[in-house]
């Protein structure tokens, strides 16, 4: 069991009055707010410690070095992957994905074929579209339906021996579907094509077990749980890391310089060119501690319960449409009230101090499918409360009041 | 003809009345639903205003060395913030608008819209609506 | 004038004991230390403002993007850049140079060619080599001599109508010296070839004019300022940034996206795909709030007296040999000792307390140069002491002492 | 002939006799200047040690059932360190190599040269040593 008022005063952003009311923060999955654990991690790294990593042979840089690497296998063990340097440190999925798009532009040639998913944020088209324009290869799409689905059958369509690489997102981020990446996964084997799964809005969720999966390539960022901006990582599987050229070249990504040729480093240091992000590292890896030590099991089922209370208070207001009803969901809920637009409401929901997010949620085609400009995306966390809904609950009713 | 400052003066004054963003945020709504109709040939995407997350549209036009704008908006708050823009630099001469302050957008407690954040729409406003006075002017020399 | 005595107070880092001795940190050319002020901005953004940028309409996304973007306004005040659509966030001046290169690759051709000097860093070699190997453009050399300086005559020699790109780094890294870019881009402008310089190690010691150096591109990193580690920046000027294809693809970097079509952003957004490092970017506003609290007059006069101090005390060292002797350079001091092994000598120094790096820094080809297997490197920042200096010097005689 | 963790042990109890680390860096800079000299031809790219900062010879030959390594270094301390590891693993069987503990590493007060840094060599040197172990015991079988 969870006992979210202890957990809160970890969160002391929580306690902040946002237009003279307490703030209600329900704009989670755009970034997770930090706990002070997190936040002391950061800084004793920078009172204490604070050192280029890998490069020196004194003390500090020892210590740093230590610290940064202890983060790698802290990552290593949650998700269950068998050997450290298969966790590539990146500056976001963003990044991470960018490095497995920009490999394969040199792999791939014209009459390939790219699937990616009506679901995707856009991170993970536009690299795919940059790749197809760069390389000639064909972006192919599996649809998706009213209730938030993908179209499996939809998928099965489109996969052919052409297929090379998959992209689906774990997790959707303006819906809170969870994909069946499992069946996805298989299939796409069957057909030798490879599969990255965008992890960014799953992994604040429940933490998939990366060997198991038997996924190809992963990637998600530290801020979504829990920790500093500006880290992310990037997981494959070792011979596919090994064989994908680099992205970023610079120090520390080559064993041996001359102007006449270079040989690369080994994985993961292949793709770290430059100084990393030391602290955001260490502060990532103290997050894991810290969500570890609430625990995952705990999180999902109080989770669970905040989207179903959510959902029902919602679906009691009148005119109000949830878009995205998956049976498998995160506890996200996107929606709008009758002809009243999101940026209306969120407006006036900011005023009572609730942060929502409005917007299309960077991923257009979902709007495009359901014909709106927008939605509304209230997305809870571990830290947030029943009251804190029944508040939102009663500021929509007053939005809807004042708008109409 | 009233002069822009005077105009933004009045507006500051009218909301000085409320005493609350409730107030406030009431009587920009209705300041938006009295927005005299863009002619709908203009609701196209050549005069949607960028870095709105609602959309926005922008029409000017020249007649007798005056900018007369008309917008429309698919948020209602949007409209009332367009309608405040309009009501002060419509029907003004292009180096007036080009000149004019902004800061009165300060004073009627709707800051939050001139942050720099590009989801917000009234920054973007002001500077389209500065861009047509700054080509009418060009056109006139 | 400078008191460093209090200065110190601002790095308590300063006060640790390593292997029983307080720490002497001469490793300022890797990272600069982190003076409690920006750790302080840092914790202080996670505690109150903790939101993602840019994207949302509520009050803390707006708190957040408002300090995110006045951070981008003290970097354009302090390098005195026309419009601050120039100056784009990136995790490091690695990612920094990479940008550039990789959008050249798109617009070089074969028979074209890239200079580069025999004084870089690898961040700033790889790249070209891996645009050269993409593209087939030809990558030539400036010559240094053995004072360290670039010979400007090699530069003129290579200089033609093929040359399409020029990269110098501002400072050398491991030798000090400080470069004369001015000759550089006014030369290579003559012959229509774009400039990049490399300016990691010419911030922490100067701040250069960007607008008047006339200057192509510029990149450099915040952790070597007194700012966060994972945070950089590229300056470029307006036209041509507007004409660089985009680097990483995704979120915030597009103004519309379907499957069929994206438009890019504009500049900066265009080459800041997905969520920036936040905390960090607002840690390099309060880094430089901090040096030009200091004053960099007053930096640019104390690191010349260390400099100048060190160099002579460090020559009565018997058998002790100075690389780098440039009459313009940065407090930077490498040197080797008869023949003993760098390493070793770092080792001992490390066993006292004292950090210094050891090795090749990144640039192989200044090695190759002096046929040394490196170098041991000490490098100075403001914070450092005159018996600092003192105690490096008996310290390396004692590690001769042990060592011979 | 000695066990490896007999040797461990004993190299352990030498360097216990020493109060601060000067007088251990001198042992073990003593020890290097005493490492067997390796055959010259073997001082190429191929033997080189990867991740030491300082360049790090290793050959090894299968000799009786046991693994015989020399090495060189241009570092004294490298040296000094190799000078150790030979001691305590060659002249052992491939499959002793490959299970021996390397805890005493902890123990002399070296500590410093394990760390995760890839600078640093003592750790690269161990994974050199079993690997070496670990082709002969394939050959073997
Ligand atoms: C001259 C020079 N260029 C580039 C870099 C790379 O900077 P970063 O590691 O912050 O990307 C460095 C830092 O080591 C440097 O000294
Ligand atoms: C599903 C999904 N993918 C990718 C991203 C991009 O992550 P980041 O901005 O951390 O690179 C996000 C975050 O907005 C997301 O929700």
């Amino acid at each position: 069991m969870l006992d979210v008022k202890r957990i809160r005063k970890d969160f002391p952003i929580l306690n902040r009055l946002v237009n003279g009311k307490k703030l209600i923060y329900f704009d989670n999955a755009a970034t997770s707010q930090t706990p002070k654990q997190v936040i002391d991690a950061i800084s004793q790294y920078y009172f204490n410690n604070n050192s280029n990593v890998h490069r020196g042979v004194h003390f500090l840089s020892e210590e740093a070095t230590s610290a940064f690497e202890l983060s790698r296998n802290k990552i290593q063990e949650h998700f269950k992957i068998s050997k450290s340097c298969q966790v590539i440190f990146t500056s976001g999925t963003t990044h991470s994905i960018n490095i497995v798009a920009s490999g394969y532009a040199q792999k791939l040639k014209k009459g390939d074929e790219i699937i990616v998913s009506e679901l995707e944020h856009h991170s993970n088209i536009v690299p795919w579209q940059m790749l197809c324009e760069r390389v000639g290869t064909k972006l192919r799409v599996i649809r998706m339906n009213s209730q938030g689905n993908l179209d499996i059958k939809s998928f099965e369509k489109i996969l052919s021996k052409k297929t090379k690489l998959v992209f689906v997102n774990h997790v959707s981020n303006s819906l809170g579907t969870i994909n069946p990446i499992e069946e996805i996964i298989f299939k796409a084997h069957k057909y030798g094509a490879k599969v990255i799964i965008d992890g960014a809005q799953a992994v604040p969720h429940f933490n998939p077990n990366l060997q198991k999966l038997d996924v190809d390539y992963y990637a998600f960022s530290a801020h979504k749980l829990c920790g500093p901006t500006g880290v992310g990582v990037l997981y494959g599987k070792e011979e596919l890391l090994k064989d994908l050229p680099p992205y970023h070249g610079g120090g520390e990504m080559i064993s041996n310089v001359t102007f006449e040729k270079t040989t690369y480093a080994e994985i993961p240091y292949k793709f770290e060119a430059g100084t990393p992000n030391i602290s955001g590292v260490i502060g990532f890896g103290a997050a894991l501690d810290y969500l570890n030590n609430i625990g995952f099991n705990n999180i999902i089922s109080y989770e669970e319960e905040l989207l179903k209370y959510a959902t029902e208070k919602l679906n009691l207001i009148n005119g109000l449409k949830i878009f995205g009803e998956s049976i498998n969901k995160t506890s996200v809920i996107s929606f709008n009230v009758d002809e009243i637009h999101p940026y209306d409401i969120g407006l006036i929901l900011d005023k009572m101090g609730i942060a929502v997010r409005t917007g299309k949620h960077c991923t257009q085609p979902i709007m495009d499918f359901y014909n709106i400009p927008g939605t509304v995306r209230a997305s809870f966390a571990f830290y947030n409360t029943f009251e804190e809904i029944d508040k939102l609950v009663f500021a929509i009713n007053k939005a809807i009041n004042i708008l109409k | 003809m009233k002069k822009i400052n005077e105009i933004q003066t009045e507006i500051v004054e009218e909301f000085s009345f409320f005493e609350d963003w409730l107030q406030r945020y009431e009587y920009l709504i209705e300041l938006g639903k009295s927005l005299p109709k863009i002619n709908s040939k203009f609701m196209t995407d050549d005069y949607l205003i960028n870095g709105c997350q609602s959309q926005v549209w922008l029409h000017a036009e020249f007649k007798k060395d005056k900018v007369i704008f008309t917008a429309e908006s698919d948020a209602i708050i949007s409209k009332g913030i367009i309608a405040i823009l309009i009501r002060a630099f419509s029907n003004q001469t292009p180096i007036e608008i080009i000149n004019a302050k902004t800061e009165f957008i300060d004073q009627i407690g709707l800051r939050e819209n001139l942050s720099p954040s590009r989801s917000n729409g009234m920054f973007s406003m002001i500077k389209q609506i500065k861009m047509y006075a700054l080509i009418f002017k060009t056109q006139l020399t």
